[in-house]
């Protein structure tokens, strides 16, 4: 009932852990299993490792929080030889987040990524907007997220999803520029540009100023953008901003998305991911679906 | 590590502020050691959306339950302050490395410094410690006499020194003072207490002996989402995260 | 302690009903005195009486809300004979917002309102995202925002506030196109587009599609766009989103706003206004500051 | 019209899903009018933002108190049912019109016709119309016997009929089938329930006597946002507000 095939994607439930927000799966690995996982998005990969920002690095707000992570990671090199190979004790897709600081790195990352046994697909982050340089500038201009789009691909042996940034007017224009310069599928949103101030310092919380925010505050504006963008174009959709119940994962299906990924909720709880997978069946029953196919799209598709 | 809906079986208000809470909770048959914290979800997503970090204070072990005590800070504390006995919340833990007791040896000198809400993690530190046959000094610091507490609990147990920034309550000044002018011998240090205070432990005492429990603000607390991270001396990219490898570090080990 | 001077706005405090929140007033007015605000926006006019989008118009989300009322109103003529004439028992000022569907439609609205004795400012809502054309079109592109910025300052009796739309991927170019086409301030933001899918019907809640996210959850949005845009412009911002409490009147002032709008929080705490505006000396007096003008901008402002 | 905190000072569940609350609250020194309704803020913002609509179902000036009968539909009512005696809620109102009583002379019918959750607002103008000496006649529609309440209470008062769908209980079928069977001359019908119900009504009952009260999502509730709007015959751009000029209507009026 739960059966989602997506290009690169066979996935036994449409519940995927959001990139950023689940490490590489080794402390939520503790928790559960991981091959209860629909796949994995791990988090955002670049050429060499990168410590990122400097703390505080989150920020609480209504309803959602900021984050200015600022893409630490271990670089390329340990991602595959020490993070990949832990995941490989589990047989869920991996979804690779590639991230960089220029067209060249992209697709170096993209590339060496793509060529691991270990990974399925892979999400190009276009839309981080908490580093000074790259991430959401290639995001935010359809012909540079296009041509961009089009080197990753000509290098990947893995279909590509790319990530777009809600920071934007137009994302339908941006969307079909995407799919037009071939890539397999969209994940989306990112985080929204926000920031809050702490009165006591009358400064930023956040180190970086600026952060990225996420939760069930955006999740309104990610369903209107996923609703928008699934009628322009006919590649899938991972949809995700604000997921915390099957309910909400049932209004994304509806809304366009054909799998779904789960972020901030993994830190209010920890267990959400397979909460949520063993609630869907009859949360979708209650609601009349028989599979997931059949919601995809739902609020626009005809026959409903 | 897991989650666990807890309920609170005791409360009590200490000083102004600052609340003592005491949960039953599966959580205690985790076994969770002195310096370690858990994550509490206050409640509904919206008021506060992130769980808060808080450590625990003493673990009662035949009663399935443990013991936190906070100060009212924002809005997380405050409505947590405001739960009553019998509610309950949903509590992650225990989380991070907790002190290095299994570092000490029966007879060893370990001195515990604590300033203001950073002293109720070092209650079941001084407790196991005590059982472990070392002999266990407190040095505890508050602002002012009326800010104080717990000092009694402390002192039942071992022998404990006070300071008060304005003199109000034992010795005039900072808890460094205090180690001045005792100055004892020490096999270990295990500190909590506010950032300038850590830092002036850093300099005058041996940071090979030296433990200090950091904070940081958090989202997962359990090592995913890389918030809490601190810097070492190793290299520019090298890290370790308070809620996972910490809070606990030896002095230097994080900068 | 609370007054605040800005073009046309001689405010004893900087605390003003937000547009579309407060109707024209009545409503309010029978639950407090007027007078004690330090304005009012009213709800945008248009040349000709609307009756808006169907029902549901409001549907609630994760600290906000969204709506979709299509700008309803009784039309200029209405507006001014009936509306201000009843605002003319208070002596608070008035800053009017402005709608229409073409250029001259705007011009036009302007031009009647900036003449009655009883508007001190107009508010040019060129953000409206519940309408299928005019509104937020003409706010999304920064030289027909600035174009027409500029033939509204060319017939209006009082200084223009431009209210920004938060849908874009650059509001800071947008916001100083406005200033150099000669705008007097700018009020921002207006609502995030954003949808909601009811899970049994499969449709959109509103029976627009798509409605305006407000409230708290967009509150860190806001902050980033005035503390992003207060450093480029220096004309003054009146800010608004997801405004509560007096902390969030301080939050808004520190990122760089001269006064505040206060909308959804109406709907939650009628008395929301009158009660932030007894508050807030105490609350600035707590955070150490001695005036409003001392607040602004505080956050990047040197000195502090 | 204001904001109270009212306290709960009664709580009962009717039947699964249908609560009973009873708030001490001074919106009571207002005057409230059958058929009014009160908006109530159900707590923490982000759980739910908005307030919520419910009718008042009695009112016991000497008492203080109001009472209001809802159904648990979603989070806000939920939570509300949840909420236990002694707790306070901010409750704004009264608001709208409510039935036209003073149109009502003395030894004149009135028929009031609810529809399940639409019931509970015609008991307190049962009860005045009783004062004012008018006939009154209930006639109650529910989907099925087990999902029916009140019938007690309103049968104490006045003449009442029942309908089911199903028919487990009184007559089956729907309200307005009650109605073309008794066959009852009448001056005047108040009704409240789902919208295929008004309409049903609209269809068979003389509409210059039919008055009706509508639903719709609302966000101020006090006619300051236009959330509520419905048309008129008048024109094109006429409107009603239901929150302010409803939520009774005359057959007709709006569309
Ligand atoms: C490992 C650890 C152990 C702690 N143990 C204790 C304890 O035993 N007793 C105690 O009183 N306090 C303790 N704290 C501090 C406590 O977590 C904060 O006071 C609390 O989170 C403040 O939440 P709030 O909602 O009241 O404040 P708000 O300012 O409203 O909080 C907003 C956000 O900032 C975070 N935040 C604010 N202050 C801090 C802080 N000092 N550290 C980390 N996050 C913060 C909150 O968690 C929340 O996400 C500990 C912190 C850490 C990291
Ligand atoms: C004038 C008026 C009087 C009412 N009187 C009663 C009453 O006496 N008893 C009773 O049980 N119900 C009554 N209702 C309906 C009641 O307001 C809704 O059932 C309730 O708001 C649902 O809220 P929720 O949080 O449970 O549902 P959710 O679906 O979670 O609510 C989400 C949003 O939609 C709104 N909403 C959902 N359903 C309705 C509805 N039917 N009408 C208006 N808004 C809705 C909510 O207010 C909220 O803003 C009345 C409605 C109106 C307009
Ligand atoms: C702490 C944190 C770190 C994140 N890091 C990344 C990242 O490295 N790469 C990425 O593409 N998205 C990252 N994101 C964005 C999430 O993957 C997701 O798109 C966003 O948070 C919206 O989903 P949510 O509301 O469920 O959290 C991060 C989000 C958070 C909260
Ligand atoms: C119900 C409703 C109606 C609104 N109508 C208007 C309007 O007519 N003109 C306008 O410029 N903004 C309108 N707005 C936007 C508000 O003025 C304000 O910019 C926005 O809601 C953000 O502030 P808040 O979060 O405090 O509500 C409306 C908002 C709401 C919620
Ligand atoms: S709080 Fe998430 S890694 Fe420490
Ligand atoms: S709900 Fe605001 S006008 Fe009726």
């Amino acid at each position: 009932m739960l059966q989602v095939n997506i290009p690169g994607l066979n996935l036994k439930n449409p519940i995927i852990p959001a990139s950023g927000c689940f490490g590489f799966g080794r402390e939520f690995g503790e928790l559960y299993d991981l091959n209860l996982l629909g796949a994995i998005m791990i988090k955002a990969t670049t050429l060499e490792a990168r410590f990122g920002n400097y703390t505080p690095r989150v920020a609480e707000t209504a309803s959602g929080m900021l984050n200015a992570i600022g893409l630490q990671n271990p670089g390329l090199k340990k991602v595959i030889e020490e993070e990949l190979e832990y995941l490989s004790n589990f047989t869920t897709p991996i979804i690779a987040n590639v991230a960089g600081f220029s067209v060249e790195e992209y697709v170096e990352v993209a590339k060496v990524l793509s060529e691991s046994p270990r990974v399925s697909a892979l999400e190009l982050n276009i839309s981080c907007p908490n580093v000074k340089h790259g991430g959401i500038a290639f995001g935010t201009d359809a012909r540079t997220a296009a041509s961009l789009t089009e080197k990753v691909k000509k290098v990947s042996q893995v279909p590509v999803y790319v990530k777009l940034s809600p920071n934007v007017t137009n994302i339908v224009e941006i969307a079909e520029a995407i799919e037009s310069a071939g890539a397999d599928g969209l994940t989306m949103i990112n985080t929204l540009l926000g920031m809050r101030l702490d009165l006591r310092t009358r400064r930023p919380i956040l180190a970086n100023g600026t952060g990225g925010l996420s939760g069930p505050a955006i999740k309104p504006v990610a369903i209107r953008m996923i609703y928008d963008v699934s009628q322009k174009v006919k590649i899938p959709i991972i949809g995700m901003g604000g997921i915390q119940s099957s309910e909400d994962v049932v209004e994304f299906l509806l809304a366009g998305a054909s799998a779904v990924a789960v972020g901030t909720a993994n830190f209010i709880d920890p267990y959400v991911c397979p909460k949520i997978i063993e609630e869907l069946p009859s949360v979708l029953t209650k609601y009349g679906f028989k599979s997931i196919d059949e919601c995809i799209g739902g609020s626009w598709k005809h026959g409903f | 590590m897991r989650t666990a809906n807890s309920t609170i079986i005791e409360k009590d208000i200490l000083i102004d502020n600052v609340v003592k809470i005491s949960l039953k909770s599966d959580l205690v048959d985790l076994k969770i050691r002195p310096g370690q914290f858990v994550n509490i979800l206050i409640g509904a997503t919206g008021e506060t959306t992130l769980r808060r970090p808080i450590s625990v204070y003493e673990i009662d072990s035949e009663n399935k339950s443990f013991t936190i005590i906070f100060r009212v800070e924002g809005k997380g504390t405050r409505l947590l302050s405001e739960k009553t006995v019998g509610e309950e919340v949903n509590i992650l833990g225990p989380l991070g490395n907790g002190f290095p007791l299994d570092k000490v040896q029966k007879g060893q000198t370990v001195i515990l410094v604590g300033g203001g809400i950073g002293i109720p993690p070092l209650y079941e530190t001084s407790k196991q410690l005590k059982k472990l046959g070392a002999n266990v000094i407190h040095i505890l610091g508050f602002n002012t006499a009326s800010d104080s507490f717990l000092i009694e609990n402390f002192s039942e147990l071992n022998k404990t020194y006070v300071s008060t920034v304005d003199g109000s309550f034992g010795q005039k000044g900072f808890v460094t003072d205090v180690i001045k002018r005792i100055n004892l011998d020490y096999d270990y240090v295990f500190a909590c207490g506010p950032k300038p205070m850590l830092k002036a432990l850093e300099n005058i005492m041996d940071n090979s002996k030296l433990y200090l429990s950091y904070e940081e603000r958090m989202a997962c607390g359990i090592g995913a989402c890389f918030a809490c991270v601190c810097k070492t001396k190793k290299s520019e990219t090298d890290y370790k995260r308070v809620c996972k490898e910490g809070p606990v570090f030896l002095a230097g080990e994080v900068i």
